[in-house]
């Protein structure tokens, strides 16, 4: 039993995590139609950004200097790289945002060098029992610190209009820029918040496992996680974040041999077999 | 009577008269129906579709004969792209038969066969939307239509010499005829995505005749065009079932196209069959001018 | 196809300085997956030979070390090793396993002495791999020290060996099972675990091995996830002796761990524990940037002292009057006197074993640092 | 295809044929002649990275015809890779087949093992489709590494060296020659399958796949004979490289090798047999160029020589970056520019 | 537009839905004006050479022409799209209001007041027909929607039943429907409209431009209509333009274009003696004859 617990709030903290860098993967493709490889990096940066502030200064200071990084970062890149790209094939789009990621990765590693840094323990440390599990305190944080950002963001796109906007804007671009939506303004706003989420993520992930280049892998889960969940979906992004974090600690935990890393793919295909675009993902059009 | 084929640079009658129309002759047979003008071609017999809640088509009936225009006309949202989505194996309706005669054995249930069996069969189309394949030239998406008269064995693609080139070369005949029937062989190597609206029109029709089709199904092909432009393409369908006997299902809007065009006229309104008939009957029929005509519009075709 | 043509070039004309510079060729891994570890032994290497430089070569002769990143990535490492084959290298310092396992028998057919990173028991037989040299004690000595010491310490003790899931990982696995058997250890189970790459914890790795009530850890992998799985069993609450063998026992996994790392074991022949006194050409190093003895860290003096083995066998060779090259450099590795380090067993390779060290000691964590805990002994 | 603008053709055969200029038979004259002469002139590095250019060619290709042609995305790439190397270094090692047979024994296992993974694309389409082919790539791995009896685990296969009529085939130049030939025939093989319909009913499944489905082209049929294809390819880049390196280690294979193959083709030009060849060579060379040019400025700057690797690396990373900016349709988009520059010279627009 | 305007339900003529102040019947003022525009696409495609035509406040203008004439490219260089398709207006200016609006930014342009219904619906498929009005009203503040949505629904009851079905799944005439309602939401003075009849069934059709001759009787919104069926188009409008290759070769009141020969022959197929030929008696291809 207490095993059990102990796999199911560490799945769920990891799950929490996924979901957050897995929200900003959504944001983007749901109104740019991008697919952000560079997700991974983007928690990268984040957790060196809180970093680089909560060393020098405060963990408040560095909270903000990571949204501040976030968003320039975010809207830069926008700016930058994908608005050129726009109406170009999609797969064009995905190669450079892996592109982006070495890059990015490798500017990382030239300011803060290879060599992992512990990251400051500003979320309380310590164990609390629970259900007779002995269970970090910084897992549970971690989980309600998640949630709550989830619930924010969630909020914003069901209640204000920019989320229909957003909505629109990945329908239709055109269109949209007919209804006066402006199409640049959204996907600025897009990639700001999903670097925002990516942010809070990264913190949450170095916390765990420290400011290492490892966060990047820990990035690749995303794609699982939206693709379980459905490409464009919000709610998705979540579920399948718990789904794609139980599952892993479960096989690593009952089963075991590295399977770790086949058993949420060959799940997902499952899945995937019987509902092609996801658990929530949205079904794509096509009549003739 | 095998007539002398145009050859280049031979200008036609541009007077108006039929002359040209018999002076031009074609090796091969378009028509891939092996039945009697006039037998029964498709039968749809008693189909019903819905999408969930949605009933698009219910408990429509009607017959269609070998070598007719048969028009399908109704209010938007009717269901008539939906009843040449059963035809062609995209829907499968959930009660009801559409039946392909062929003239060998029995007919076959269109209805349970898979869209690429159904191409097979003979069942071929076009789109309310055209749906070419765009980065490829006028002549490749014509050879495409070919696909299910060309055997594809591996081995031979990979090598290419010898029969595959033997096949592609076959195949080309009967494409330039098609091209040469439509007019369309200067754009034979242009890219299709890039060729005006009605063009692409043309080479759908174009794409759907290389099938050699037992019946023709069209959606629309007029659509968007101006007066003029919808003389040139009506007078390419009325050319093709005219010349090659090709049995056509014709859904327009333009009840001038229709009524001057069609042989039989089915009116869908709501998923269900009004009527069917002559083109005269339909177009003073009460319910059709109630659901679709419009009680103040003006007896269209009228004056011909 | 292309010979290695070095050898030709040997002794052509003797302009002044001594001679053509002797070229080295060095496959490192800074920025793939171990290069926690892989940066500062790079970097060993790399200052032993910008000292050397510095102080004039071999009598006089340039020696040059060309080396690179390849990213713990095969297909790199095999165009590296083209590279400095084509450039004349007369002998490789390489890294992983993997890559060391999948340049061996183009090493063996070039003939070009290669000095690994990696320690696999499976490089240190001359008959099969006759170019390969294991500077330290293979991984399947460290595995045996290792469990003799938990065997002596605790009997009965059950034993979970977590490891990187690699050829590099796996490579002592089944030695050690075997060992516990041959040497009649008294240990009640022995367990294997892999460690996924890209994992933030391995509380499942972890959960499996209280089901085999587990007592004691080995971790055959590298700093940061030895450190996370450290971090792991004290968040967990889990009462277990961890041991690391020499990737792990350094100062970055004493950083990265924290306070976790207190009382955890290390076997491993490369320590600065016990280095006396830094030699000449360190202190320079160090006085360069500005650091102290205790700031080096454990990897970059193997990184160091590969170098100055390898310069040591170049020098017997110049010395002699031969050319150097591949075999005469084998020849005089195989023939060196025991080489003294400083901070390390002695080294000492013969015809018969590449194996360069049988001995390791056994280290703890005391206060923040590395502290010798049990002579170096053989298993 | 070039506009064939002033050229006609008398009969279908000539109009069919690859080549209709002089020009075009030139170019291809030179390029064969440049072929030949190669290994001659290079180094034994730059053979090597020759030679990788040429497995990865073979590779490119084949996961062309399956991305940029039927459009089908995948990750499993590296599993395909794998399963190639592996099947043909066991033929030859366990079974003592000798090495070409091994080879097509290894083409058609992998073709087989592609059109098993292909499957789900019946019902998944774009990114869904290649998470779904990321599968492939873990599971495959996962098989290679613990299938130990067979594989050896996750030691490295060790492969004997290929043996023909007594002789010993090693060695950079050597294989230089069988690479380039087993590239050539490669391309000339998929060039070909895309002018016949078989090639033509893969290019209608990405275009619009309803309406190639409507014209009676069979979609189960059509996207797992891709995958067979495609992987029949990439079975035979695996099989080389096996052979020519004389070892299989799993970890050459990995998630990352997946991800290169695919930036070969997209900076190559999707859909383009040439490009595969171009985008090849680009990302290969790119970072040994990248490479030799950091260490040669290391040694004036050092401050730079420390974070060699993460410049090389974020140089890569920017020159893919501004490389899509500047043109997302690739390599073959830019060389088709320049032959219609030149060829309309005088008279732009 | 002023927000605060006091409007009417809907059905209530001389609703000050465009323009509070101006009767817009007076107004001889152009709102609109193009002079001598020139667009060319990918830098190379020249497609508008040089149109100049003008659409006076409250008046329907109609803008007839074959396939290809450059109908939509007009429409998307008034309303700010031709950079979204690699296209500029090279040369000429487009005033509105007496302001030079060549260069605007598209949402800039809705917030003044031109609103398009762009050619083949292009309705937010996966969006609610709710959603797809809603996002139409993106420009104007939550709280002025609901009587918005009212009108809409007032005007097409057959969108008020499908509110919160998903677009894509409606059918074309609902699509339409939809496209016009969406369009509305954003209050415009000038609305552009592209071939809103295609794909159509007659009886939509007649009810689609009685809704538009509506819009404008009521609400005085002005609107610029491009159109393939001719008939109707000139009908309703007050004047028309005929652009062919890219410039205006006739225009002038629509009844008067209505009897032009030419526009008989070509846009109403009708036969020199005026009667409507059928199409089972055109034999000949390629019969162009153009305006130059
Ligand atoms: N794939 C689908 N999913 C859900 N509903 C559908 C689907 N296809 C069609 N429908 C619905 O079925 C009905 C009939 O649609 P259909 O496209 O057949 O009409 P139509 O007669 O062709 O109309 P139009 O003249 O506008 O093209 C419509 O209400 C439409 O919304
Ligand atoms: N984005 C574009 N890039 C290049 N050329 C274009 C583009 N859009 C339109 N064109 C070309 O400009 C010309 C005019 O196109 P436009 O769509 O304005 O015509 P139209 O009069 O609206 O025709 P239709 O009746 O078919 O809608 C056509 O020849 C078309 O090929
Ligand atoms: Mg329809
Ligand atoms: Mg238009």
């Amino acid at each position: 039993m207490n095993i059990f617990v102990q796999l199911t709030v560490t799945g769920l903290t990891n799950g929490a995590i996924l979901a957050l860098a897995a929200l900003g993967f959504v944001l983007i493709f749901k109104s740019t139609g991008v697919i952000n490889f560079a997700q991974g990096e983007f928690l990268l940066i984040g957790a060196y950004a809180v970093y680089v502030g909560t060393v020098a200064a405060h963990w408040t200071v560095g909270i903000l200097l990571g949204l501040l990084v976030a968003v320039v970062l975010g809207v830069g890149v926008e700016r930058l790289i994908l608005r050129p790209l726009v109406g170009q094939p999609i797969i064009a789009v995905i190669m450079v945002t892996i592109g982006l990621g070495i890059f990015l990765r490798s500017v990382v590693q030239i300011i803060f060098g290879n060599r992992p840094l512990p990251f400051p323990d500003f979320i309380p440390g310590g164990s609390v029992n629970l259900l007779g599990a002995t269970v970090p305190a910084n897992r549970l944080w971690g989980i309600g610190l998640a949630a709550v950002t989830l619930a924010v963001f969630t909020v914003f796109f069901t209640r204000s209009r920019h989320g229909i906007a957003m909505r629109a804007v990945a329908d239709d671009q055109q269109a949209a820029l007919t209804m006066g939506i402006s199409v640049r303004r959204v996907f600025a706003m897009a990639w700001a918040l999903a670097a925002v989420s990516a942010v809070i993520g990264g913190m949450l992930v170095a916390n765990l496992i420290g400011v290492s280049g490892g966060i990047i892998e820990f990035g690749l889960l995303v794609f699982p996680v939206v693709i379980l969940g459905g490409l464009d979906s919000v709610p998705g992004a979540m579920i399948g974040g718990a789904i794609v974090g139980l599952l892993i600690t479960y096989t690593g935990g009952y089963v075991g041999g590295g399977l770790q890393s086949v058993v949420p793919y060959v799940v997902l295909v499952g899945i995937l077999l019987v509902r092609p675009y996801g658990l929530f993902g949205q079904v794509r059009i096509e009549r003739v | 009577m095998p007539l002398p084929a145009l050859r280049a640079g031979e200008v036609r009658p541009t007077d108006g008269s039929r002359a040209h129309v018999v002076s031009r002759a074609y090796q091969h047979d378009l028509n891939g129906s092996g039945l009697e003008r006039g037998a029964v071609q498709v039968e749809v017999d008693a189909v019903h579709l819905h999408f969930g809640g949605v009933v698009a088509i219910e408990e429509v009936s009607l017959e269609v004969r070998q070598g007719d225009i048969h028009a399908i006309i109704g209010p938007n949202g009717a269901g008539k792209t939906s009843l040449l989505n059963c035809m062609s194996g995209l829907y499968r309706p959930q009660r009801g038969a559409i039946r392909l005669h062929r003239g060998d054995g029995d007919p076959v249930d269109l209805t349970t066969t898979r869209p690429s069996r159904s191409a097979r069969l003979g069942v071929a189309r076009s789109f309310q939307n055209i749906e070419l394949f765009r980065h490829m030239t006028v002549l490749e998406n014509l050879l495409l239509g070919r696909h299910v008269h060309m055997r594809h064995r591996l081995a031979a693609s990979l090598a290419w010499f010898g029969p595959a080139r033997r096949q592609e070369i076959e195949h080309r005949d009967l494409v330039e005829e098609v091209i040469d029937l439509l007019e369309i062989p200067a754009l034979r190597k242009l890219p299709v995505g890039a060729l005006a609206y009605g063009l692409q029109k043309r080479v759908e029709l174009g794409r759907a005749l290389c099938m050699q089709p037992a019946v023709l199904l069209l959606d629309e092909p007029m659509a968007g065009m101006n007066a003029e432009e919808k003389e040139d393409m009506a007078r390419f369908v009325l050319d093709v079932n005219e010349l090659a006997g090709v049995t056509t299902v014709l859904i327009e809007h333009d009840m001038g196209v229709v009524m001057d065009v069609s042989h039989q006229v089915s009116v869908l309104d709501f998923g269900r069959c009004l009527v069917t008939g002559e083109p005269d009957v339909v177009r003073s029929d009460e319910r059709v001018i109630k659901a679709y005509l419009g009680a103040g519009s003006e007896p269209m075709g009228a004056g011909t | 196809g292309g010979d290695g043509d070095s050898a030709a070039e040997g002794d052509t004309d003797g302009e002044g300085g001594g001679g053509e510079p002797i070229v080295l060729g060095g496959i490192f891994d800074l920025t793939g997956p171990t290069g926690d570890v892989g940066t500062p032994y790079a970097e060993g290497a790399r200052a032993y030979f910008a000292n050397l430089a510095e102080s004039g070569g071999i009598d006089g002769r340039e020696v040059t070390l060309s080396s690179q990143d390849y990213q713990y990535d095969v297909a790199v490492a095999e165009q590296h090793y083209a590279q400095y084959k084509g450039e004349g290298a007369v002998a490789i310092l390489g890294w992983g396993t993997a890559d060391t396992e999948a340049l061996v028998g183009q090493v063996t057919a070039d003939e070009l002495p290669y000095f690994s990173g990696s320690l696999s028991e499976e490089l240190a037989d001359p008959a099969e791999t006759p170019y390969n040299f294991l500077v330290g004690t293979t991984y399947s000595d460290q595995m045996r020290i290792a469990l003799a010491h938990i065997a002596e310490d605790s009997p009965g003790a059950n034993v979970a060996v977590f490891h990187n899931d690699s050829p590099f990982g796996e490579s002592p696995l089944a030695d050690g099972e075997a060992y516990i058997d041959e040497a009649g250890l008294d240990i009640a189970s022995y367990e294997t675990y892999a460690m996924p790459g890209g994992a933030t914890d391995y509380v499942g790795e972890l959960s499996q091995a209280r089901g085999q009530d587990v007592t004691h850890i080995v971790i055959q992998n590298v700093a940061s996830p030895a450190a996370q799985l450290v971090s792991n069993i004290a968040s967990q609450g889990l009462d277990v002796q961890v041991t690391c063998l020499n990737w792990c026992t350094d100062e970055l996994f004493i950083e990265l761990a924290g306070d976790a790392a207190e009382g955890v074991w290390g076997v491993t022949p490369w320590y600065t524990a016990n280095l006396a006194e830094a030699e000449e050409g360190i202190s320079a190093y160090l006085e360069s940037e500005g650091q102290e003895i205790e700031d080096l860290n454990a990897h970059f003096l193997q990184g160091w002292y590969y170098a100055d083995l390898m310069t040591t066998a170049i020098a017997e060779v110049v010395d002699s009057g031969d050319e150097v090259t591949g075999p005469a450099l084998k020849a005089a590795l195989e023939g060196l006197d025991t080489y003294e380090t400083g901070s390390s067993p002695g080294i000492d390779f013969s015809e018969d074993s590449h194996k360069g060290m049988t001995v390791a000691p056994v280290l703890e964590v005391s206060g923040g640092e590395w502290t010798q805990l049990v002579e170096p002994f053989e298993p | 295809m070039a506009t064939a603008t002033g050229v006609y053709h008398s009969t279908y055969t000539a109009d069919l044929a690859l080549r209709h200029t002089r020009s075009e038979h030139a170019r291809l004259a030179i390029v064969a002649i440049a072929l030949v002469i190669l290994p001659f002139l290079a180094t034994p590095y730059w053979l090597t990275v020759v030679n990788q250019i040429g497995i990865a060619a073979i590779g490119a290709i084949g996961l062309n015809i399956l991305v940029g042609y039927t459009g089908q995305i995948s990750l499993g790439q590296g599993g395909f890779l794998a399963v190639g190397a592996y099947t043909s270094g066991l033929l030859v090692g366990d079974l003592g087949l000798p090495f070409p047979l091994a080879m097509v024994g290894a083409v058609l296992m992998t073709a087989l093992v592609g059109a098993f993974f292909g499957l789900p694309a019946l019902r998944l389409k774009g990114l869904y489709l290649a998470i779904a082919t990321l599968a492939a790539q873990f599971v495959i791995i996962w098989v290679v590494r613990n299938w130990d009896v067979v594989t050896g685990g996750t030691a490295a296969l060790a492969v004997p060296a290929g043996e023909l009529f007594g002789w010993t085939v090693r060695g950079d130049f050597t294989w230089y020659w069988i690479i380039t030939g087993c590239a050539a025939v490669a391309a000339l093989a998929a060039t070909n399958l895309f002018r016949t319909g078989l090639g033509r009913a893969f290019v209608a499944i990405r275009d619009q796949d309803i309406a190639a489905e409507v014209i009676g082209v069979d979609p189960l049929r059509h996207k797992v004979l891709a995958f067979a294809i495609s992987s029949g390819f990439v079975g035979l880049a695996g099989a080389l490289t096996a052979h020519y390196r004389l070892i299989v280690t799993w970890e050459r294979f990995t998630l990352e090798v997946s991800i290169l193959y695919l930036a070969m083709i997209i900076v190559g030009g999707l859909g383009s047999v040439a490009g595969s060849i171009y985008g090849a060579a680009f990302m290969i060379l790119l970072p040994a160029w990248i490479q030799q040019l950091g260490q040669s400025v290391g040694g004036t700057f050092p401050a730079l020589s420390r974070n060699l690797p993460a410049v090389q690396q974020a140089a890569f990373g920017l020159v893919i970056i501004l490389f899509l900016v500047f043109e997302p349709r690739g390599l073959a988009r830019i060389w088709q520019r320049m032959k219609d520059y030149i060829r309309l010279w005088p008279f732009r627009y | 537009m002023s927000p605060t305007a006091p409007r009417t339900g809907p059905g209530t003529s001389r609703a000050p839905y465009g323009s509070a102040e101006v009767d817009p019947r007076q107004a001889t003022e152009p709102i609109l004006a193009l002079n001598n525009v020139e667009v060319i696409y990918d830098e190379v495609i020249l497609v508008l050479r040089g149109l100049s035509m003008s659409v006076a406040e409250g008046r329907i203008v109609a803008l007839l022409g074959s396939n290809g004439a450059g109908k939509s490219t007009t429409l998307k260089a008034i309303s700010g799209l031709l950079p979204t398709e690699d296209g500029e207006v090279s040369d000429g200016s487009i005033t509105y209001q007496g302001r030079d609006i060549t260069h605007t930014d598209a949402a800039t342009i809705v917030r003044d007041g031109i609103s398009q219904v762009m050619e083949g619906r292009r309705v937010f498929e996966h969006l609610s027909v709710h959603e797809n009005l809603l996002a139409g009203g993106y420009t104007r503040s939550h709280g002025e929607h609901a009587d918005d949505l009212d009108r809409i629904y007032t005007y097409f009851p057959r969108l008020a039943d499908r509110r919160s079905q998903t677009a894509g799944y409606l059918s074309g005439g609902e699509q339409q429907m939809l496209a016009i309602g969406r369009a509305l939401m954003a209050h415009p003075r000038l609305m552009t409209l592209d071939e809103p009849s295609l794909g159509l069934a007659p009886l939509l059709v007649e009810e689609i431009f009685s809704i538009i001759g509506r819009l404008n009787d009521e609400l005085g919104t002005t609107i610029l209509l491009v159109e393939q069926n001719a008939r109707l188009a000139l009908d309703i409008a007050d004047h028309a333009y005929v652009m062919e290759s890219g410039r205006i070769v006739l225009d002038g009141p629509a009844a008067e274009l209505a009897a032009n020969p030419d526009v008989q022959e070509f846009y109403l197929g009708l036969t020199e003696e005026g009667a409507r030929r059928s199409y089972r008696d055109v034999k000949h291809y390629k019969r162009r004859k153009r305006w130059l």
